[in-house]
């Protein structure tokens, strides 16, 4: 083992080229859901401005609403989350063993899905910013 | 019987008593012919680089004790293409004509041995099985991924073999018939559900797909998942057994580390749909759990 | 130097079995092998295990269609032993959890086959070899079996008494691949050989890359006679470009064969008039190789397989495996297109010779499986014999080594009793070229072990031979690679000593051969590396191709009949009276050396009287 | 079998959990999204609103319920995420504790948002 060549960090990330399917169903899924906690931590940090006063919290949130990276970051969150949503229907059913014949395509589903979604609600997400 | 007798090709081996004296010239013709033989296969090599039925390989190439070698480089081989030709043909025939120091392994060409999986254009593919008119050039042949490389395309597989080998991958029954020329009964559709998972051949393709497999080295891996499978689903071993069975495969390592990304069962040369195995596995022991709760 | 009670070469069906068997019996044994257990060539058996299991059959009725398949060249003793014991060894394996198939009550299922008098070919759908290998490579896992898996095995450790029959194998040498050591290993009670078959001596077989002949030779150079090495199988549908097998099944369900201008051979040309494409393997063969012959074939190599009129639905069914196969080994759909077919060397029937104990003459040395020729087969294997010859003979073979106590074989072995001397006639010098220069001659008794006084010195001695002769190879910067010697020897065999057989044709390959032989003496080895090394393995394995090349020629040109797979042009006929025995070549002093044994026909109850094999 | 008797090792658990909760966080984050994106629009988010609604104990308990499974299910995802990643021994440790603070931290201060909102558990 010890003379053997190791083809360590080089090997796994130039190995995402040849990836498939469901490696990439993985890689999203495991993204969307690490930004997912990653929100839910500044969320509740946000919302607990709440703590300090009924004004703190309207002024803040209102502040950060009125900002257009804010709501373009929304529009991310979104993406992420509905991404999370339905490639986690799609584990789920996985792991209940229906539809495996088709993981593939619930995958390429679940994007286009996305995709509709998300362009769908730009403009709820970006209604009354100001710029 | 009325087999016709074939046609010798006559040469010079018509007469029977050959002196040592022809003998010796017949060998220098030989040796002649040789080297215009050898001259030839030059020439070939030259003619195949630029014609248009050879194969471009690049092959990776790695020997620790070779100075030229250890810093791990491609080498280059064009081969010239034969109705039928596979990857390991091709490996074959760049081994036999241009560097004999090629290594790989392989043993049955018929995919049944399991020797001989590759990475080839960015997927694990068994080399006696994969037509080279079926990839596009140039033909990218590595070791395995996530393996350590031994030299050129052999990799170690002693980690595989180990976690083959740590689910009890044996038949154990209590109840085996008393009579020794008396089988032990199983249905049409026990065998027929075990079936598949009684195809793999070891061929490592699965695990080294794997990014789990790649990330936890105590991860039992599909193969050996779906060789616990195959005991755990046999109705022959029994209940008991598959309770056995289901405690092993549920070790922290063990089923619970698969994320169904699918590869494995993409990759696998038997076709064996293993994550649908691992799947039905986990249910199998949640279902088992959750009846002592 | 690693220690052990038995000691196992080759870790295929017979090998594991007699592995288990020896452990069974409480010795120390270990496997030796120069692949990984799962990777051996049993696993390419696809038709299945013949035994008498149900109430209408008998191990008589098998015995005795295994003795006329045989064309009476096999012995009672041997091929009895083998239909009785062949039950309760199939039966064990479904103990150990093989994966049979299954008729509607739960039993296992059987099937018909070529040759048998009853269904009694047990299977476990078109991959029972695999199944095989796998259900005893497990058991090997359970009993927690030591293996040494990618160590060469390149010769045997024997004393160098004068006679064979005095010889005492000690151990083994053997080269780790991984790391380029050599080693011995020292058997207390035995070494039993399991390597199986030998079909790289030509160039085109259904057989592994890895299937060398390696303990046939070793064991022949030891002193050990190789007895019917002339019988060779050939399988008339393998694929051209790989020589994969394809079933006898797509005859059997219709499938028909053409030539280059479409002609339906078998019968257009009167091979077979009655069967046609059914009749037995070597006619088929025979017959697409005088259609090749006589410029019908198509590219001048092969022949159709034609199944594409059976209906989709059909092949689908029946023989979805073959669509596979043939796709990816040949890149032909044959749904859309013929197959093309030619004949490829399959099986060898002879080997070392055995008692049905798998002892040989020298004391210690023991073998099972395709390398061995207890002699069951005869002149001819009937389809599904082999699987059973490795269950039963490999497990007596491991009870023998770990010293169990079994009946006294009923065959001899070695030059005792009733033996024959015969001169050769060849063209040319056979044997070892060169002795004596700088190659330090290959195998043989310990090459001089006078002063080895125990069996572990014996083993060091062979070590340190062994070591030299690496070297050598080693250092050698210039000279042949061993791939064009093979080539050569390869390509010879199957145009002289293949399905047809004349005796210009097998002096002509003597020829090749000791002309291939010359060439070895200057064979060097590219590759310098320690690591794994597969140059230098294969050059050592083409030296064990010369001497089975040379072994099944000489036994050709011997037997001037027609009997079983051996065909002869100048001699039509089955010879009784004359050819009734057993071939027989031992290694003396570096020269090949002819003699034979009767065939034994007496059985258990009955004597199995010659009759026309016609089917 | 006397005694109750379990094999089930929390490598099972917390995935059958991670299942449980993600089928439960379907409907109560599309639920979330909808009212206060669809509905109600963020530019229009205010104390007040907020405070109305978590007055009602079934709004209450329903959010203090979501907190909890996102919390488990997002830091079990994590921890699992590393584990697969071949964590071992202390360093596992280490991860599995601070990771456990870290939920523990989110839920109090989530909780104690809640109740600033509500003035204290609605009845
Ligand atoms: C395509 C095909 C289909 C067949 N179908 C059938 C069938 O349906 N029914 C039937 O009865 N028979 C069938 N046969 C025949 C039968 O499968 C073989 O005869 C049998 O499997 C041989 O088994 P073995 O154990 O002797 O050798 P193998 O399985 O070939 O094993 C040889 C072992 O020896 C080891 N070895 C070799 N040389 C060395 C060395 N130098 N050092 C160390 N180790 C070494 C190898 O590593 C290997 O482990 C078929 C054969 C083929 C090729
Ligand atoms: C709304 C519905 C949701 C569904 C259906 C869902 C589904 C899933 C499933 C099935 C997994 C397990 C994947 C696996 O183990 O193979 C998972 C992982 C995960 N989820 Fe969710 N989830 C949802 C919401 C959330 C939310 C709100 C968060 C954030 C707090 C989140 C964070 C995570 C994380 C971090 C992982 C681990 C990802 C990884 O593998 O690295 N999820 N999700
Ligand atoms: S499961 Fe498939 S890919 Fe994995 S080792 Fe077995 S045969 Fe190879
Ligand atoms: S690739 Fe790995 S994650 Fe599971 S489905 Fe296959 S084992
Ligand atoms: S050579 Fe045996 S599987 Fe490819």
């Amino acid at each position: 083992m010890s003379q053997s060549y190791n083809r360590g960090l080089i090997e796994d990330f130039s190995r995402w080229r040849e990836f498939s399917a469901g490696m990439w169903a993985w890689i999203f899924h495991k993204f969307t859901g690490w930004v997912l906690v990653g929100y839910l931590f500044t969320h509740i940090a946000v919302l607990s401005t709440a703590l300090s006063g009924a004004t703190e919290y309207t002024t803040t949130i209102q502040g950060l609403e009125s900002l257009l990276i804010v709501r373009i970051l929304e529009v991310g969150l979104l993406a992420v989350a509905v991404f999370h949503i339905l490639n986690g229907l799609r584990l789920l059913f996985v792991d209940l063993g229906v539809g495996l014949e088709a993981q593939d395509k619930s995958f390429y589903a679940s994007l286009i899905l996305t995709g509709v979604i998300v362009v769908a609600s730009v403009p709820t997400f970006l209604a009354g910013v100001t710029i | 019987m009325s087999t016709q007798v074939p046609e010798q090709v006559e040469d010079e081996s018509a007469s029977e008593t050959v002196s040592t004296g022809k003998q010796k010239r017949d060998a220098k013709k030989r040796e002649r012919a040789e080297r215009v033989q050898e001259q030839r296969e030059v020439e070939a090599a030259e003619k195949a680089r630029t014609a248009d039925d050879t194969y471009h390989l690049k092959v990776f190439r790695y020997d620790p004790e070779v100075p030229e070698k250890q810093e791990p480089r491609f080498d280059d081989f064009y081969v010239p293409y034969k109705q039928g030709m596979t990857i390991l043909d091709a490996l074959m025939w760049a081994r036999d004509h241009y560097d004999s120091s090629l290594t790989f392994r392989h043993s049955c060409r018929q995919a049944i041995c399991g020797s001989d999986a590759l990475f080839v254009n960015g997927s694990q593919r068994l080399g006696c099985k994969t037509q080279l008119s079926d990839l596009s050039e140039p033909v990218r042949v590595e070791p395995l991924p996530h393996a350590d490389v031994v030299k050129d395309l052999v990799v170690d597989m002693e980690h595989f073999y180990d976690q083959m080998e740590a689910v009890e991958p044996y038949f154990q029954t209590n109840s085996l018939p008393d009579g020794e020329l008396e089988e032990q009964r199983q249905t049409r559709e026990n065998r027929e559900k075990v079936k598949m998972s009684t195809r793999c051949i070891w061929c490592s393709a699965c695990m080294s797909s794997c990014n789990i497999a790649a990330g936890d080295n105590e991860y039992l891996g599909p193969a050996a998942i779906n060789k616990a499978y195959r005991f755990a689903m046999d109705e022959r071993e029994g209940e008991d057994m598959k309770q056995r069975r289901l405690e092993i495969l549920e070790q922290e390592h063990g089923v619970w580390r698969c994320q169904t990304q699918f590869s494995c069962t993409e990759v696998c040369p038997k076709d064996i749909p293993l994550t649908e195995h691992i799947q039905e596995l986990k249910r199998e022991a949640i279902k088992n759990n959750l009846k002592f709760w | 130097m690693y220690e052990h009670d038995v000691i196992v070469v080759g870790a295929g069906g017979a090998g594991l079995r007699a592995a288990i068997a020896a452990d069974e019996e409480g010795a120390d044994v270990a496997i030796v092998s120069k692949l990984h257990p799962v990777r051996s060539h049993t696993g390419a058996a696809e038709g299945g295990i013949n035994a008498a299991l149900r109430e209408a059959d008998s191990w008589e009725d098998h015995a005795y269609d295994t003795m006329k398949g045989s064309d009476y060249l096999a012995d009672a003793p041997a091929a009895e032993t083998l239909c009785k014991d062949s039950p309760k060894e199939t039966i064990k394996l479904e103990h150990w959890g093989m994966a049979f198939s299954r008729d509607d009550d739960g039993r296992v299922s059987q099937r018909p086959f070529g040759g048998l008098s009853f269904p009694r070919t047990t299977y476990a759908g078109a991959e029972t070899g695999h199944q095989l290998l796998h259900t005893m490579y497990e058991q090997l896992v359970k009993r927690g079996i030591k293996v040494y898996d990618e160590w060469h095995v390149t010769r045997l450790a024997v004393s160098d008494e004068e006679q064979p029959e005095d010889r005492t194998c000690h151990g083994i040498v053997a080269y780790d691949v991984q790391t380029g050591q050599v080693e011995g290993f020292r058997a207390r009670n035995g070494v039993i050989l399991a390597t199986g078959g030998l079909g790289q001596v030509y160039d085109h077989t259904t057989n592994a890359v890895a299937n060398t002949g390696d303990g046939v030779a070793m064991a022949y150079r030891a002193g050990a006679p190789m007895e019917d090495m002339e019988f060779i199988q050939f399988h008339p549908t393998t694929l051209p470009s790989t020589g994969v097998l394809i079933t006898e099944g797509v005859r059997g369900e219709g499938g028909i064969l053409y030539n280059e201008d479409g002609e339906r051979f078998m019968f257009e040309y009167g091979y077979a008039n009655n069967l046609g494409e059914l009749a037995s393997r070597d006619v088929v063969s025979r017959a697409e190789l005088t259609e090749v012959n006589e410029g019908r074939g198509i590219e001048d190599e092969y022949v159709h397989l034609d199944m594409r009129h059976l209906g989709e639905e059909r092949i689908i069914d029946r023989l979805e495996n073959i669509i596979h196969l043939s796709e990816d080994f040949e890149g032909v759909n044959p749904l859309e297109a013929p197959m093309p077919v030619k004949p490829g060397q399959h099986y060898a029937m002879g080997g070392i010779e055995t008692d049905e104990n798998g002892e040989t003459c020298i004391a210690g040395l023991y073998a099972a499986g395709e390398c061995a020729c207890a002699s069951v087969h005869g002149g001819n294997r009937l389809g599904g014999n082999a699987l059973p010859e490795l269950i039963v003979f490999g497990k007596r073979a491991g009870h023998h080594a770990a010293g169990k106590d079994m009946k006294e074989a009923e065959i001899t072995t070695g030059k005792v009793g009733d033996y024959e001397t015969a001169e050769i006639e060849s063209p040319v010098e056979l044997g070892e070229s060169g002795i004596g220069e700088d190659v330090v001659a290959d195998g043989g008794a310990a090459a001089d072990s006078g002063t080895a006084t125990t069996g572990s010195d014996l083993v060091q001695r062979a070590v340190e031979d062994e070591r030299q002769t690496i070297d050598h190879l080693l250092e050698k910067d210039d000279g042949i690679q061993h791939a064009e010697i093979r080539e050569r020897v390869q390509k010879s065999m199957t145009q002289n000593v293949n399905v047809f057989r004349e005796e210009d044709g097998l002096k002509q390959a003597l020829r090749d051969i000791r002309e291939a032989r010359e060439l070895y003496q200057d064979v060097f080895v590219g590759d310098k590396s320690r690591t794994f090394n597969t140059d230098l393995l294969q050059t050592l394995e083409t030296r064990n191709i010369l001497d089975i090349a040379e072994a099944i020629t000489l036994g050709a040109l011997a037997r001037n009949e027609f009997r079983g797979a051996h065909w002869r042009k100048e001699y039509q006929e089955r010879r009784d009276e004359k050819w009734l025995k057993h071939t027989l070549l031992s290694w003396n002093d570096g020269r090949p050396e002819l003699w034979y044994k009767p065939v034994i026909l007496e059985g258990e109850n009955k004597t199995y009287e010659p009759k026309i094999r016609s089917y | 079998m006397a005694e109750r008797y379990t094999s089930f090792k929390p490598g099972g658990r917390r995935w059958l959990w991670q299942r449980l909760t993600a089928a439960f966080l379907v409907v109560v984050l599309a639920f979330h999204f909808f009212l206060l994106h669809f509905l109600n629009h963020a530019d229009e988010v205010t104390f007040a609103l907020s405070q109305a609604r978590m007055e009602s104990l079934t709004y209450f308990s329903l959010m203090i319920l979501f907190l909890v499974t996102a919390t488990f299910h997002g830091v079990n995802g994590v921890y699992n995420a590393l584990v697969n990643q071949g964590l071992s021994g202390t360093r596992k440790t280490a991860v599995k504790v601070t990771l456990g603070f870290a939920s523990l931290l989110l839920i109090v201060q989530g909780v104690r948002t809640a109740l600033a909102w509500a003035g204290g558990v609605p009845i």
